[in-house]
């Protein structure tokens, strides 16, 4: 069961510089490389069997809150395969008119379905889409004379990447409390809020699943004192066609590809993280951006250009591209009925697991995820014990606004069978004991893993274990 | 199931404020499958068929076919980023071998398990210098000819520091070392060098740069790929601190500057590394298990104090190049960068012959790529290449840039020709 | 870990007919239509954990003698896949010149490799090539008179393909028994031939890895009697470059495309089985065959013919077309020297896997498979526990001429290492007794099935479990 | 390894008498994986892109992804016929699904897990017929329009047999009845008709047909594949004993003639059906367990005495089948069969309307795809339509047959403009 390292199997060490063909001088090149020379079958072993020691999206259901892990139609990999999508980013315009008018019609789809009056295409994830927020705000303050606003205000349960990303962009951050719903104290904001307010960071609904039904007033709050209001689109999937950010007042908006739209998250990317803002902020969005260009063809052209005051770059050119293929394809797939059916069932599915469960969901109504409790259990590791029922545990121990979260989002992809199988999972968990937790999980390819030892005696290549 | 959650429709569940409700309408047409297949097909048809010398940082490697098969695994392209590494061992195996391959080429002790692409890669090398600079020095140095995007990635990097970018002269194609001499001081935390350089030639003095960096304790910071780091000087041997890159040269076709952040370091820098990182550990049973590791470092545990704001990165792209690495072998990542001079070489000659242009115009060792220097102007050479198949740079009024990479003998034959034809 | 049946998941009936839509009177039609309505995730998950429940040579050594499990390349899938492969039977030829053009310079290859003057691409797998190569026998016998020759010899140790083939071509059969070393018994042989012998089948090697020596001596006495040799290609991968059976005297022969050129098996086709014959025979084979046109384009351009006294058609159209790409995508990949090279590795491993393991190998010199002797252990369980031990067991019981066997093809694609641990699984249940090599497998994802209670109680389809 | 077997060299390892020894030169060049990809693309490229109306038994259906995805998997694609039924399980339960999907659409109670192609099949019937005749009988019956393929590999099969194979006439694209009841005798062992027919009409008279057949002891035996299937008439409620056709209309694009032979029949004949079948067993844990059964009809056990000499058939495009009807689901499947009537009746419409064509020349319901009747000469319009990247069968001196199957209905529409400038 065990699959050996690649250097387990082989190990060849080519000597590079005493041979005779080496074309340059010793002195310019390395001296050996050793790595594993293999043939093509033993490859194919290795990585099939490594293959099969993964739980994916077509191994059963995944309900991670907020990370929302959906089902990937299979037909938009055959489009990002095509050999046409495989062009240089150095190529010029005129030989690229397929990719420019794909990003055009692109950055337009997602302009309305966020609201949004401008979007770039080129954060190459989520957390990038956030920097190039953060630092558009940034811009745009600078730009009108505001450059002392230093601060970012961020609700306690937001994402980590919110915190971090403010921070990168040199901000302080001020984190503001829940209230006892579970959303925005505007007492807090109000407090929180001054002429040293940058931009107020929020998602909605929210991490609890709750929607944050004073956001009319929480971007008047933010306005008022010259701030922007940032939209964090992890949880864009719940709204698809029942409500806007931009309509709710947002400025800036980020969208999160594989949790809206449904491309595959690839074990950890590649994603992409467009941002969409106001018309006010568009002129400071990074360049290039694509455009209709008017050279009066009869087919319509396309070109890049730099807004009037772009913050420059965030990435070596348009982010991961073959990535906006697959999400161009996915929303040209579904279209408008499409879109809200799709947070329709989302929504349904949410409500239905959760009336399914045992554990005690405290904060309603939620959209398309909800955060359950474990109570005494141990939230970590009821999620390992849920491995052992063959499905995939919900994110947990997060809000800590609700104790041992299992904060759950079945997503809309999910039949009522898989649902009915996941709900069995948690409620067989749930009437366990401890002691059966704790030694979960048993059914997976490696049992329960030390993390601390890891850290502690960090072995980060099979070099570090050759030591041993 | 609208029963069980006591609802008569869907609509109910939604607790949206009637004043901000949308009816929908995005105007976005659904279609079939095929429909929609065909949609994107006509669209990216737009595009033409160009044989690209391009590379700059993008390379059309012929990628064997293995790699397709077994990436698109679906266990492999629809999992999770591992936070349940009891069932992601098979992925977390590939990451620890992605690391292991580029500890290896880089002869330092640490691999994260990938930025997005060069650009984010040096970005987060200098927020690194920031993080573990000695002095309170604020200057990071870069070549003068640094391709725009990771400059202007750079500053975005830096604009929440009180770092400042500067730029030194690349001369006759490589660091001018005197001139560089003339810049570092102890206010320089951060000096960046690329091998091969952007002109495609092989710097020459990658050992004395990295002499200056720790004379004045400046994070040595060098740019590079698998492939050029196959044959080139060994970074660890020239005192490199990080080594920053785009490592899908293996494994991705040129896909509209799509990548893949290369990002190594030294041991010392092991808390400050930006991205995830994979270690090996005992699972209950004490057999040898893979788990994300140092994850303290990470935004969603450290928050605003993390190294980096990075979470969802480039895994599956860092899969496909582990295994296009794998699939060559040492042998033949070696035999391709060898043929990355020579090929360059003979082009260069072939080039170089015709009247009206010199090439290679810089006298040095060059990789995969060299400037040519035509006597025409080269905007409308460049545009007579496109119009007869091929894709080129310019890089100056009279300078035009080509790169074999991945260009078949057969099709180098013919732009010979072809330039032949227009610079007469 | 057990996956429901499709219609255990969901069974929808769609009634026709008594709805408005119907375009056809309800007495063309049919009443209903049941079966499972499922979303793509559903399907998708379906398939494949079906997929992980399945051994393929992606999963390890797979050493089934005479069947032949390589590896295959996996870029010939992609030529397969090519969109311009995709074209109607029924186009012209001045529109299907490339597909024209491959099954062209495909017979080529072919004829070449196997020493005959003219090919025919139509069978669409290795049996249908022995009925064309018993068809083309008969027509040629009969076309010069010689339409009484009724039997066909078959030495007791080829495969039951010869002797079906045989009969479903009208003959009778005349089985030939082995001599002391194995091979072909020529007294025998002496004795089966006579003016009524249409032909004789033979693999070589034989079904024992070893190369019938007499061979040319064989084929003068079947010659002698105005009898054709029929050569049965299974085992032509050992001797790729080495030997040809045109030049050993055969006069038809098929090649199975999966065990000589590496086409996947598909848990059981397609395959492709060409036949190809000496000049003699040619106007015999299966019409149309491709042959270059004489239009005086200056590209070569080809088109299909019809042989003279062709036996006419074998199937709908050319066969297995897109397995006959993979075929030519192999052999051009590969061309002389890796050829020849298959066949060295071929016989070194068999021979290097048979010195390494402990049962008995009692005929030698083999080439690229060897039968072993389970001897006092039945091979049967022998192979059901080598699936414990992760790696596909041999052939068993076959040729039965020795006593519990373990007919063994490692083939040239296995590594020393893989070797190495397929001898150890050998090796670890010899030592083993009875008892545990009955109670095998039980670590695979069924336990032993009960093959009795299938064949007496016959459940052919989801229907039939309804009843139950 | 040479060491172990005790050689010096691999040579030493053949045992081939010099006389016969081949030196190795074929003349066949090695390429690279790269040259071997653009050499069959190249060679490939020569086929010209056409819109193809085709059909009479291969249709371009378009295919979801789902059905490569899936199918392509290594462990489907490089897997052994299932002779070890416990590492085969998931290979075996797709077989099992595909003949019940079969058993659903033919009523009948067996359907095997695949044969070659329709024509292999029908010829399967022939020698089933053959060994469960009750009659002294030796006649075959079949439409005299049969199609070539179809007709001779049948002869083929029969060869080795009494039978002789016969025809009757189709009258104006449906069973003559009255001609084929003055044909059939005790004489007759098989009679074989086709729903829809060639020439795409819908047969009106199967029950009749198989009436005729009960009353003489003879096998009826009808064509047709799933689509048709899914809406016509079932065989069972016609009194069918075997149902053949090429199933791969679902799971394959137009291969150039590759299929899938269907195969179901009554029970009564399960122990003389040809061809594999998967059945249920269970375990040694008594838990379900799919398995190869009644293998005493095959040739690896029964050798001559078998019920065909099939081994290798065509298990993995029939899990193409399987996965491609799974995902249309039945409402799928019934609606693509009523499209097929639809499209087919409007296209004629269309062709009807112009001056020199009528269309359908039968005055029947069709399905999929009709004869048109031109007054002009019909092999210069089809090599005009071809010429304008439309690709239909010339089924007589003035007759065109279409298919609608696959074509998208913008395409339909440039056919019917091409159409129109052709006639005019």
């Amino acid at each position: 069961q065990y699959e050996p390292l690649l250097a387990e199997k082989d190990q060849t060490r080519v000597e590079i510089g005493d041979d005779d063909d080496s074309p340059l001088p010793d002195d310019l090149t390395r001296d050996s490389l050793e790595l594993p020379e293999l043939s093509e079958p033993e490859l194919a072993r290795h990585y099939t069997r490594l293959s099969q020691m993964i739980y994916g999206i077509d191994s059963g259901p995944y309900p991670l809150g907020s990370c929302t892990m959906k089902y990937n139609p299979k037909f938009t990999e055959d489009v990002a395969a095509l050999p046409s999508a495989a062009v240089h980013p150095d190529r010029s315009e005129r030989s690229t008119q397929g990719s420019l008018e794909l990003m055009y019609r692109l950055q337009d789809y997602l302009g309305r379905i966020g609201g949004m009056d401008a979007v770039t295409l080129q954060p190459p994830a989520g957390a990038a889409g956030e920097f190039v927020g953060i630092r558009v705000a940034a811009a745009y303050h600078e730009h009108n004379g505001e450059g002392h606003r230093d601060e970012v205000i961020i609700p306690d349960s937001a994402h980590g990447t919110n915190f971090a990303t403010a921070a990168l962009g040199g901000y302080d951050v001020v984190s503001l409390p829940s209230d006892e719903d579970g959303r925005v104290d505007l007492e807090a904001l109000e407090a929180a809020l001054s002429e040293n307010t940058a931009a107020l960071m929020l998602t909605n609904p929210n991490t609890l699943g709750l929607f944050e039904r004073d956001i009319t007033e929480i971007a008047e709050m933010v306005h008022d004192v010259g701030g922007l209001l940032y939209y964090d689109g992890a949880n864009l999937n719940a709204l698809l066609g029942r409500a806007r950010p931009g309509d709710m007042g947002f400025d800036v908006m980020h969208y999160n590809v594989h949790k809206t739209f449904a491309t595959p998250h690839g074990g950890g990317g590649p994603g992409a993280g467009p941002v969409g803002v106001v018309s006010e902020l568009a002129p400071f969005l990074p360049s290039p951006r694509v455009r209709e260009s008017e050279d009066g063809a009869s087919e319509p052209s396309y070109e890049l250009f730099e807004p009037d005051h772009t913050i420059g770059k965030v990435h070596g050119f348009q982010g991961n591209w073959l990535v906006l293929v697959k999400t161009f394809a996915y929303i040209a797939r579904l279209g408008d009925a499409g879109l809200a059916d799709a947070s329709a069932k989302a929504v349904l599915n949410a409500n239905y697991l959760a009336s399914q469960i045992g554990y005690d969901v405290p904060y309603e109504p939620f959209h398309h995820e909800f955060v359950a409790s474990a109570g005494e259990q141990d939230a970590a590791d009821v999620a390992k014990r849920m491995l052992d029922y063959g499905v995939h545990p919900p994110t947990t121990k997060w809000p800590e606004i609700v104790p041992e979260a299992l904060m759950t989002e079945p997503t809309e992809v999910e039949s009522k069978a898989t649902l009915d199988r996941l709900a069995a999972a948690f409620n067989a968990v749930a009437d366990e004991a401890d002691g059966a937790l704790e030694a979960a999980p048993n059914r997976t390819t490696a049992r329960r893993i030390d993390q601390t030892s890891a850290a502690r005696n960090p072995r980060l290549s099979w070099h570090a274990l050759e030591d041993e | 199931m609208l029963e069980a959650v006591g609802a008569a429709t869907v609509e109910e569940l939604f607790d949206i404020p009637p004043a901000i409700e949308f009816d929908g309408a995005f105007g976005i047409d659904a279609r079939s499958e095929r429909e929609t297949r065909r949609l994107v097909r006509s669209m990216l048809d737009r595009n033409d068929t160009l044989t690209e010398l391009l590379g700059r940082g993008h390379y059309g490697y012929y990628i064997p076919s293995l790699v397709d098969h077994l990436a698109d695994r679906s266990e492999f392209l629809t999992s999770y980023t591992q936070y349940q590494p009891e069932v992601s061992q098979g992925f977390l195996q590939v990451l620890f071998e992605y690391q292991s391959l580029l500890v290896e080429l880089t002869g330092l002790e640490i691999a994260n398990c990938s930025m997005y692409d060069a650009a984010t890669a040096l970005g987060e090398a200098a927020t690194l210098a920031e993080r573990v600079r000695e002095t309170s020095g604020h200057r990071v140095l870069v070549p003068d000819r640094l391709l725009e995007g990771r400059r202007s990635t750079l500053e975005n990097y830096v604009a929440g520091t009180d770092l400042v970018v500067e730029e030194y002269p690349l001369d006759d194609g490589v660091v001018d070392l005197e001139a560089l001499e003339g810049m570092v001081d102890e206010d320089v935390v951060m000096l960046y060098a690329e091998n091969p350089t952007v002109r495609g030639t092989i710097e020459e003095g990658l050992e004395s740069i990295g002499d200056l960096a720790t004379a004045h304790d400046a994070l040595y910071v060098l740019g590079s790929d698998p492939i050029a780091l196959s044959l080139l000087q060994r970074p660890a041997d020239v005192g490199a601190d990080v080594v920053v890159g785009d490592a899908s040269v293996l494994g991705l076709p040129t896909s509209y500057g799509m990548g893949l952040g290369l990002f190594a370091t030294r041991e010392d820098f092991l808390r400050q590394v930006p991205g995830r990182l994979v270690g090996v550990s005992e699972d209950a049973t004490d057999r040898r298990a893979y788990t994300l590791t140092l994850q303290t470092r990470e935004q969603h545990i450290r928050r605003e104090r993390a190294t980096s704001n990075i979470c969802t990165n480039q895994a599956w792209v860092a899969l496909r190049t582990a295994i296009h690495a794998a699939s060559l072998g040492p042998h033949g990542m070696v035999d391709l960068a060898k043929r990355g001079v020579t090929r360059a070489e003979d082009l260069a000659e072939h080039l170089d012959e015709m009247t009206g242009v010199a090439a290679p115009v810089h006298d040095r060792r060059h990789f995969r790529e060299f400037v040519a220097h035509v006597d025409q102007p080269a905007a409308p050479i460049a545009e007579d290449l496109e119009r007869r198949g091929f894709a080129v740079h310019v890089v100056g009024e009279h300078e035009i840039q080509v790169c074999v990479a991945g260009v078949s003998d057969a099709k180098l034959e013919r732009f010979v020709a072809a330039f032949k034809e227009v610079v007469q």
